[in-house]
């Protein structure tokens, strides 16, 4: 567990190195700001009040934990080792979670990369991760409502990659696409990213750390069940990098590496919420289909004039509902009338969520602005907002 | 003195500097530049095909004595070509004096 | 024939290359410098205020036939200006000749 | 195991960069493209069939495993976790192994690097991980004859890096050099790498990846064990490295990182056949003969007009020969009889391999051809394979 | 433990990424070269000597460990799983502290970067890690007169971090500052570094190497006290770079990311001493502290007229030194009396550190010098040094 | 006006800042060329030693009004030079007109 969350927690430098590779190098020092902004946040205020929030004993039962029991400080004797059946401590639990948590706001982070406010972004990410998040997470995690219904979602392809999905939807809605991501007409535009070579270690680094994301939520050292989840989880990567290498060679007659890297990271989400439920073969197809869907989702949110540099929706929303959705069809726990309860959390995660990303980010779009000035953002946020560049002394030979 | 400007492509730049050296001109400077002109290339990237017509290109700058000039733009215009859209082009510019800084001399011996 | 270096603010350089192919100027080449003048910018770095004077350029070299001159000009004036200190310069000098490397030919036609 | 699982994956994070920092920057898509195709690929192969093919219970004894057996599908049995008394499941087997199976496409990649053809690389990979890959695995870890016989083969030096480093051989020899490479008097010319760092961060990362390779290759959680294992690695890795450091100086007056680099390769691969054999004394020793090796190996390889950008025939062919010869010099088995076993394991590996690759390879270069265009690779595989640049926004200040 | 042991290994990328990332990139390759050196070198150094000497059983005690009995190799014995009341065995033990070693040298490298001679600071290394390391970790963790008499320093915030930074600062004294560091009149001029996007990766690696590093240092596998030593560590990491992010936003009015990561390193450092004393309140105001320390003594270092190009002084040494103190003013030991023997260790340990950096220092300065000529330095050592470039082929579009 | 290009070693560049600026002259734009000249470079790598003519360079393009021509040769002259081979080549041209984008004047008052 302890090594798990190691890996949880490199999976922030996978997503930064996914997010800076794919975008311009002008905004750079921005957006690696805003990551170490997350996970030091992140942590802090989970350890405030994200952690009791979500796992408060939800329906009234005199749980070890309960938000009102304890305010900032957590338990002294939730370190007993045989909290959570011997599995691991109280500690543990609470940082593993607490690298979770910050993931949500990771995932807005990319699909809001070069042209929102910096201190906007900071705000948004204090609420989404404080508040939010947890609320979402006791529903189901905490033993809330969605739980004791029948819910299922293993390691989160609703409850962390949908919660981050549909709030970076909405802030791309919002905050509205980069100049130059459209034309006049409509027509979207290619904007390459600048550093092709760290966004690939950055999806190695997040497959690596899926291992400790599903194998993790495991929560228990039980060998048969976390080997599983690491099979089914490497299987639906390989599976989802195919598809979408596969799908996006045939369309677009060209091998390109970003899709195949989204491919995988599809297959990745695709396969957490059912990833201790599907047998091998299972995991594959969910994999497949998941990369498939990132080429389609991609393609689809431009032609919404939507603009997501890193393919952020395409990847943790479109595929955290399917992967969700694929419990009910798929694996262990397949039939109609679990579909049906899967496809009505999806529904309500999603309404809670868009609701409240919208009126966060709306009230501080009225109060501060989301967005940085046009000239700022041609110039590049580095320069603006940090003073600073990515590669200040870089010659060439 | 006169300063020949040669953009070409990238790939034939160790061609032209062979094509240079067999006549003579052993000297000069090069940086990378962005070309538009006629040629356009294709791209995709993460499904929209794009085709720009920024090209990246070689820029050469070769000063050289006035009986120098007819032979550097041959061999470049030889050993540049390959007959397709955007081979580059050759600039001519007339040059007013030249100085080597090691040793402050001036004048047209100054570039051998 | 003229060849006209133009040193812009990078962040105008799109709107500078549709001014000119707004008059019908198709073809340039240009590469990114850094320019020393009047225009200073702050930077901290690790707890160190500093401005400096580097500030990052991009330089167009346009080379047109002669009637074309003032409308490049006119273009970059027009397209690349801001109204603060920094916007840069537009330098004219004389080119002697012209080819086009892939047809050899030479002359104000090898510019279109 | 698992983590060890974890960290084999991530050495092909490993390879990517070293194979990436090593070779030009025209050719870094088209790089990373073939190793994310491998990884994906290779678990995919594996999973399908190669496993299966691997440890088939080969003497016809009734084994649990047995290829005829199962078909596609792994057993569900399988996942009782005191298979193997105990120590992992069948799962955590089959994706451990996986793991590796790839690593053999990996060492041909990076040889092959620069002027190979991405469709037919992908063709010989598919025949390569999976089918002669775990063809030669069931002949020693699959307790086929290698086995039996007594032949000694810790983690792969002549299993894994050997069947690599022939194959890297053979299709070196059948591609031909570099444009550039050699001039028209046969002189070797120099054509260095794009970027040195992310290189060096492979190495890093791969002597990392050994941990998991090496200590995972125990197939236990022995403590006693395993540490001398890592022990040893550790050791050799840093005795490698030192010694090509310091034949390099020597022979070419300067400090080269890269050679530093592949000297640390050198040991771990040097080690890999008797790491839990090896006294640490032993293992400086191997280490530092290994690191001198890679020296030489390079500079033979030039000599033989061949070229291999990155080193790997001479870090993982060289030296996987040496490994698996000091397990009869050196260590708890030394004697003159193993080391016969250990010189004849390595012919018979060594002559499979060689014909193998070459049929496979000079099939495939008769049907499609092996090698991309002259103009092609003039230009770099990026623009014509993937109409993508690697750093596309970079820009100096 | 010996995931700890991969963990602290894996730090080393760590620093040799933080310092190429904020030093020019003329001098990349010899920052690689002299870290990779290091960790090699180390380790067989602390193979050769260096673990006998630590772990001697200083008070002539019979101990299972004394230098004298050894000579160079370990004893076989040493491998019974039983060493260590079981918890891992002698040869983890062995690898874990040599990991730990070659970081001493790390601190110091990247404070003398981009001026010192190779042969010089590799000459510095073998002494200093093979001898002045050991014989100060033997006074504390080998059980010597600091351990007798109740100093405290968990993980080493003094034992490690002190070390290499009290070494650091003579160091840098003795160098003097790069050229055009200071103006003529003395004021300090910015210098930065040539990739910001690898040393925030530095910065990543390095905390998940923490979770080792202090994780590891519990020395057993008590889930309790380890659990909640990652805990106070990460906590500590986060509150370091909000403080740092804080302070230096107000102070500079810049959101200065090398800031943010330089805290979030000093939060690391100052907690490691008593990470497993602290409470989480506790932790985040030490690190809080320590961020708010660092941007200070990055300051402060400035205005003395030293040179340290990656703030190794300040996240070490004045961390080192500030966690070493609080261990004496929060947590389970605080007092009076113990803050007055954190004190006192504080001085032994800087007294001595300094003395015998400065006489290693200082001999070699009159032997061999230590730093370039001022062409070279201004060239760049890649050139001079190593004959090589660190992005040779590097090309813009 | 004249256009001074200056072709200088990129470690002589600090000083020769400072020259111009000592002069009056300072305003000046500057990119990164490689240059092949006289010098030769040594490398090995991965041990094949090789050595290479291309050799970094920094290229400073000065526009002076005429009176400033020769204190500028003259300061760089001085500034770049070590007396070992390489240290690079000044050559000046004739510029017809300049213009100040930001305020759309021309002539020479535009240089400073
Ligand atoms: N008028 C011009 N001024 C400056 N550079 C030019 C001009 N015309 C062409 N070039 C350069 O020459 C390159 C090749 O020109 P292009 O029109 O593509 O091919 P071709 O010369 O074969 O018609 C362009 O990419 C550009 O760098
Ligand atoms: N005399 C000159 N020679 C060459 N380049 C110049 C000269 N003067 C200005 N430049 C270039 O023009 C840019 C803009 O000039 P600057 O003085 O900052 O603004 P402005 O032209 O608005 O006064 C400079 O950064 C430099 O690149
Ligand atoms: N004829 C030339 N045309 C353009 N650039 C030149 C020419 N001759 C020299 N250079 C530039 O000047 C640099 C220094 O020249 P080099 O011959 O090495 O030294 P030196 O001037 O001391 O003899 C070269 O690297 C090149 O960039």
């Amino acid at each position: 567990m302890m090594i798990c969350t190691g890996l949880v927690f490199f999976m922030h430098l996978g997503f930064s190195f996914l997010e800076i590779g794919l975008t311009r190098q002008k905004n750079t020092i921005n957006i690696l700001f805003k990551n170490v902004f997350i996970i030091c946040a992140g942590l802090l205020l989970y350890y405030i009040g994200g952690f009791n929030l979500m796992y408060p004993g939800f329906e009234g039962e005199q749980g070890f934990l309960k938000f009102a029991g304890f305010g900032i400080a957590p338990p002294n004797n939730g370190m007993t080792p045989a909290y959570a059946e011997g599995g691991y401590t109280w500690w543990t639990d609470f940082l593993f979670q607490g690298m979770f948590a910050a993931t949500a706001a990771t995932i807005v982070s990319g699909a809001v990369a070069e042209r929102i406010k910096l201190s906007s972004f900071m705000l948004f990410t204090i609420f989404y991760v404080g508040l939010i998040y947890p609320v979402v997470g006791a529903w189901h995690w905490g033993q809330g409502f969605l739980a004791q219904w029948g819910f299922y979602d293993f390691a989160g392809s609703t409850i962390v990659h949908s919660v981050g999905g549909w709030a970076a939807l909405v802030a791309v809605y919002l905050l509205g696409a980069r100049e130059g991501k459209f034309t006049k007409e409509g027509k979207p535009q290619a904007i390459p990213g600048h550093n092709i070579p760290l966004a690939a270690a950055g999806v190695f680094i997040l497959w690596l750390g899926w291992f400790g994301f599903n194998g993790g939520s495991v929560l228990s050292a039980d060998p048969a069940k976390t080997s599983l989840t690491l099979v089914t989880t490497s299987l639906a990567a390989a599976a989802g990098g195919i598809g979408a290498f596969l799908l996006s060679s045939v369309l677009y007659k060209n091998q390109d590496i970003t899709m195949f890297m989204n491919g995988i990271l599809g297959g990745l989400v695709g396969i957490t919420a059912g990833a201790d439920l599907m047998s091998p073969n299972e995991a594959v197809i969910i994999g497949f289909v998941a990369g498939l869907l990132v080429v389609l989702g991609i393609a689809l949110i431009d032609r919404l004039k939507l603009d997501d540099p890193v393919g952020a929706i395409s990847v943790h929303l479109v595929n955290g509902i399917w992967g969700t959705l694929a419990v009910g069809i798929f694996g262990a726990q397949a039939s109609g009338a679990q579909l049906l309860k899967q496809l009505i959390g999806v529904g309500i995660v999603g309404a809670f969520c868009v609701t409240s990303a919208f009126i966060i980010l709306f009230s501080i779009k009225k109060a501060l602005g989301l967005r940085v000035s046009k000239q700022e953002e041609i110039d590049g946020l580095d320069g603006h907002e940090h003073g600073m560049e990515a590669y200040p002394d870089f010659r060439l030979n | 003195m006169k300063k020949i400007e040669a953009i070409i492509r990238r790939s034939k730049y160790e061609a032209v500097k062979e094509a240079l050296q067999a006549k003579g001109i052993l000297f000069f400077s090069y940086w990378e530049v962005t070309g538009i002109g006629h040629e356009k290339k294709g791209h995709v990237y993460r499904g929209i095909s794009y085709s720009t017509s920024d090209i990246e290109r070689r820029c050469l700058s070769i000063i050289v004595n006035d009986e120098f000039e007819e032979a550097a733009i041959e061999a470049i215009l030889e050993a540049a070509k390959t007959g397709e859209v955007g081979d580059g082009k050759i600039f001519v510019y007339e040059v007013k004096e030249a100085y080597r800084i090691r040793t402050g001399e001036k004048g047209g011996e100054t570039l051998n």
